[in-house]
């Protein structure tokens, strides 16, 4: 039981990381928390394919000498670190419009809280 | 629709998150070779034979591109569609907010 | 929201200090991009933080000499356009979309590579500029206004 | 220099709506009123180049489109099959008849907004597209970003509360997104590829590992998200009903169906109906949950008072009849689910476009305070309408009562008598909400004062003529349905399914 805490704790904390972020989406009655724990869960899961890349004893998978052949064993997996750099594009932009959507409910209701935005409906 | 109590509903998405947690960790715990460079990913061949792309890409990034940095390759060059794809994902964030929030066009001549 | 700008010396000269020096080192970060963690996205995104900082300090209106919203919001588009270009050109040599292999910027098929990895990571950082500082202007200017209700 | 255009058709038309978007920013940004000519235009092209793909196809068979030149593994391919070449028409098709429509509507509801509208619809059919033609998991995801990113924004601008209901569309988006996103990483970790055709050749070796089906259930419970399955459909309603009436009218009938494309390719062409139908509880999951939204969204379709609330929800029941056809994981069920995600592109965009001209020339689509006196008005909005009603229905001359027979025969076949109960009850409850309508339009007098001047009221025609052009596709369908499973779906199923 240990032994997997200590082997596999990079997933450990980032699942915790995950309940976080739906908790905070669920839970929370402010729509900026909520938009809070969205951002945590999406940053959460891009973690998680960055470690999906690792390797033990890698480095950044940047060529060191030129030419001749390369040893796999010796970088990390590039591809999902390109792949999260598009996803962590998508969650930048996400948010940029979830604020304007924010920015538009506040001014239609004076208020971000769910409770007096739905009682005004 | 039913309005719960908050204790309650807060109660639920816990219990809800920790159902979610725990089978994702017992996903996780049946993979033996985490880490490991004989893990699926990171072969050079799949069970079936086919290529696995992560290996490949650094065998051949810096032939193939001159360029040393395996991401930029994988980013710019074989996988350079779905850089367009973001592309268009950062133009589509600035219409969407423009859409939603400029009110005149005019007025930022 | 923002309306009472504060008229502090120290953040004005330092936001106007440290923004060139921002935007030298994205411009490393783009084009060292070939040989270090860095491209087109990372360096966009430093310029616009550079840009928004100066709006953040020095004020909306007065910084628009820097970059006009409307011009950033067409220069998201351009830069957007650039990349889809850069894939068409390749049309024009007979290869698939976006295979710059085929593009004769040099004689070796892997140089055109490096090179139109290079073309398409100033199409993006264009692009990312651009947006950004246009996201950040809509939902700033427009968060005082109580005019334009939508109903 | 000759340029063959139809072999590049796959990524021609996902990228022509996405350019058009870029140069209706780039050249019409002070010149509003150019953005509607250029957005049809560019559909127009888009549509012709779908079609022409279509006929090239059907010629010549499918064309795999490597992108940057890089063979599927290590590259990213479009895959344009007789099936998906048939979607992406579809999905250009109906987004220039919606776009031709909203020529008076948009520079009414959204002054001064034109541009960036076009903008973002042509971005949200080019993404649609993409969707539809690609052949790689993750590009997937970023073409589905694309089209939650202009949706949320599109029916975040309209009534009071549009904002709002926008915003929880957008927190349940971005949780769905997150969860295809942990999905995929969960197969990634197993297999190494993340190219549909290399994934589904490696499947049947890990198959029986933990993580491949965790990952698999997590990849379908965010695409059940996105396309507003039955306990998940929570945001559908509000988004329709707060939306502007054009923007409802482009997401409606596209929008949500291209996730459930997108499930239907993973359950039928990565996993393959044999597996499914080894791990039953999957595919009898996705017909169960089907079959309660189906009866929800019809019960709670019947009481709506406001026209297109009642459609927002009888939305919820029509994404239950094609995901029934993808749980049945049978030729049957796949034949249902395509022909009904293409029949109710064609119903709900025909319905949508009704309210949208009622709301032109009566200004409202209220529906105890429509009567005779507004079919007499607008005759052919009002056929029209008759004609998508009777299809939702499911009454034979019209599209829907195929896609319909083809669901009952595969819970037939399979002896699913609870599935086709639930169909045979909706069936009715639809009956009752539409019939109640038509009473209305053709039986209840007009109100004193209503009837001053009565044949002088259509919408205009920019308006009318999409709408009709639905309504005779309806019957275009019905009566071509044969051929379409013939020369469609059939070669499908023998090639990639069973």
């Amino acid at each position: 039981m240990i032994e997997f805490f200590v082997d596999h704790y990079a997933h450990v904390s980032l699942s915790i990381l995950i309940g976080i972020g739906f908790f905070g989406m669920v839970a929370k009655r402010n729509l900026i928390k909520k938009l809070i724990g969205m951002s945590i869960l999406q940053a959460s899961i891009i973690l998680f394919w960055i470690v999906t890349a690792e390797k033990d004893d890698a480095t950044i998978p940047i060529i060191r000498k030129g030419d001749g052949a390369v040893d796999p064993t010796e970088y990390v997996n590039p591809l999902p670190h390109a792949l999260m750099l598009t996803a962590i594009v998508v969650s930048v932009v996400t948010s940029g419009v979830a604020i304007a959507l924010l920015v538009k409910v506040y001014r239609n209701y004076g208020s971000l809280e769910e409770k007096d935005v739905l009682g005004q409906m | 629709m039913i309005r719960l109590p908050p204790q309650m509903k807060i109660a639920i998405t816990l219990l809800g998150v920790t159902v979610f947690g725990t089978s994702l960790l017992y996903a996780i715990s049946a993979v033996p070779d985490h880490g490991a460079v004989y893990a699926p990913a990171h072969r050079d061949t799949s069970p079936i034979g086919s290529t696995t792309p992560g290996t490949y890409y650094l065998r051949n990034a810096y032939a193939d591109a001159k360029t040393p940095n395996v991401v930029t390759v994988v980013l710019a060059d074989y996988r350079s569609f779905d850089t367009l794809g973001e592309t268009t994902v950062v133009f589509c964030g600035a219409v969407c907010v423009m859409l939603l929030l400029r009110a005149k066009f005019r007025e930022w001549r | 929201m923002l309306r009472r700008r504060s008229d502090n010396l120290i953040v004005r000269v330092t936001a106007r200090f440290v923004a060139p020096l921002i935007q030298i080192f994205a411009l490393y970060v783009l084009f060292h991009g070939h040989y270090s963690p860095g491209g087109g996205f990372q360096g966009g995104v430093m310029v616009a933080a550079s840009i928004i900082l100066l709006r953040l300090a020095l004020g909306h209106r007065a910084t628009q000499r820097v970059m006009v919203t409307s011009v950033a919001t067409m220069g998201a588009a351009l830069g957007a356009l650039v990349f889809a270009a850069v894939g068409a050109v390749a049309w024009r040599y007979g290869g698939e979309f976006l295979d710059y292999g085929v593009i004769p910027f040099s004689d070796e098929v892997a140089q055109r590579r490096s090179h139109g990895i290079l073309l398409i990571e100033l199409g993006v950082a264009l692009a990312c500029i651009c947006a950004l500082v246009s996201i950040y202007d809509d939902t700033l200017t427009s968060a005082g206004r109580g005019e334009d209700r939508d109903d | 220099m000759r340029f063959d255009l139809l072999p590049h058709a796959p990524v021609i038309v996902p990228l022509a709506f996405l350019v058009g978007a870029m140069l209706a920013v780039l050249g019409t940004l002070f010149r509003p009123r150019w953005a509607q000519p250029l957005a049809v235009a560019v559909s127009a092209f888009a549509t012709l180049v779908a079609a022409g793909g279509l006929v090239h196809v059907l010629a010549e068979g499918t064309i795999r489109y490597q992108l940057a030149g890089w063979r599927p593994p290590l590259g990213i391919e479009l895959v344009m099959d007789p099936l998906s070449a048939f979607l992406t028409l579809l999905m250009a098709g109906v987004g220039l008849l919606v776009l031709i429509h909203s020529r008076p509507i948009v520079p009414r509801e959204l002054p001064g907004r034109e541009t960036a509208f076009y903008a973002a619809s042509l971005l949200l059919l080019g993404g649609l597209c993409g969707l539809v033609l690609t052949g790689d998991l993750f590009n997937l995801y970023v073409f589905i970003e694309i089209v939650s990113l202009s949706s949320y924004a599109l029916l975040g601008i309209g009534s009071k509360r549009a904002p709002f209901s926008a915003f929880r569309y957008l927190v349940m988006g971005t949780t769905a997104g997150s969860l295809y996103l942990l999905g995929l990483a969960c197969i990634y970790m197993r297999t190494g590829t993340l190219n549909m055709a290399d994934f589904a050749a490696i499947v049947p070796e890990v198959a029986d590992q933990v993580p491949v089906q965790i990952g698999v259930v997590l990849l379908l419970t965010g695409l059940a998200l996105k396309s507003a399955l039955f306990p998940l459909h929570g945001w559908l309603p509000d988004a329709y009903t707060d939306g502007g009436s054009t923007a409802t009218a482009l997401i409606a009938p596209i929008g949500t169906k291209a996730a459930l494309y997108a499930m239907l390719r993973v359950t039928y062409f990565l996993l393959g109906p044999a597996l499914v139908a080894d791990g039953a509880l999957v595919a009898d999951v996705i017909a169960y949950l089907g079959a309660a939204g189906i009866l929800w969204g019809s019960f709670l379709a019947m009481s709506q008072r406001e026209l297109k609330r009642m459609l927002a929800y009888s939305s919820v029941a029509q994404v239950g009849y094609i995901a029934l056809g993808i749980g049945l994981a049978s030729g049957y069920g796949f034949i249902g689910a395509v022909l009904h995600i293409v029949n109710h592109a064609c119903m709900k965009a025909c319905l949508f476009l009704v309210s949208g001209n009622l709301r032109q020339v009566v200004h409202h689509s209220y529906l105890p305070n429509i009567d005779s006196s507004v079919r007499r008005k607008m005759p052919w909005s009002m056929a029209a309408f008759s004609v998508a009603a009777v299809s939702m229905i499911g009454l034979p001359p019209t599209a829907g009562f195929f896609s319909k027979w083809y669901l009952a025969l595969g819970t037939v076949e399979q002896g699913r008598w609870v599935l086709l109960a639930s169909l045979l009850i909706s069936t009715l409850l639809n009956a009752v909400y539409f019939v109640r309508v038509f009473e209305q339009i053709y039986l209840r007098p007009a109100r004193e004062g209503a009837g001053g001047r009565p044949a002088s009221g259509e919408a205009p025609l920019s308006m009318v003529v999409p709408t009709v052009v639905f309504a005779v596709l309806l019957l275009v369908l019905g009566v071509g349905n044969a051929l379409l499973v013939d020369h469609l779906l059939l070669p499908m199923l023998g090639g990639g399914a069973s």
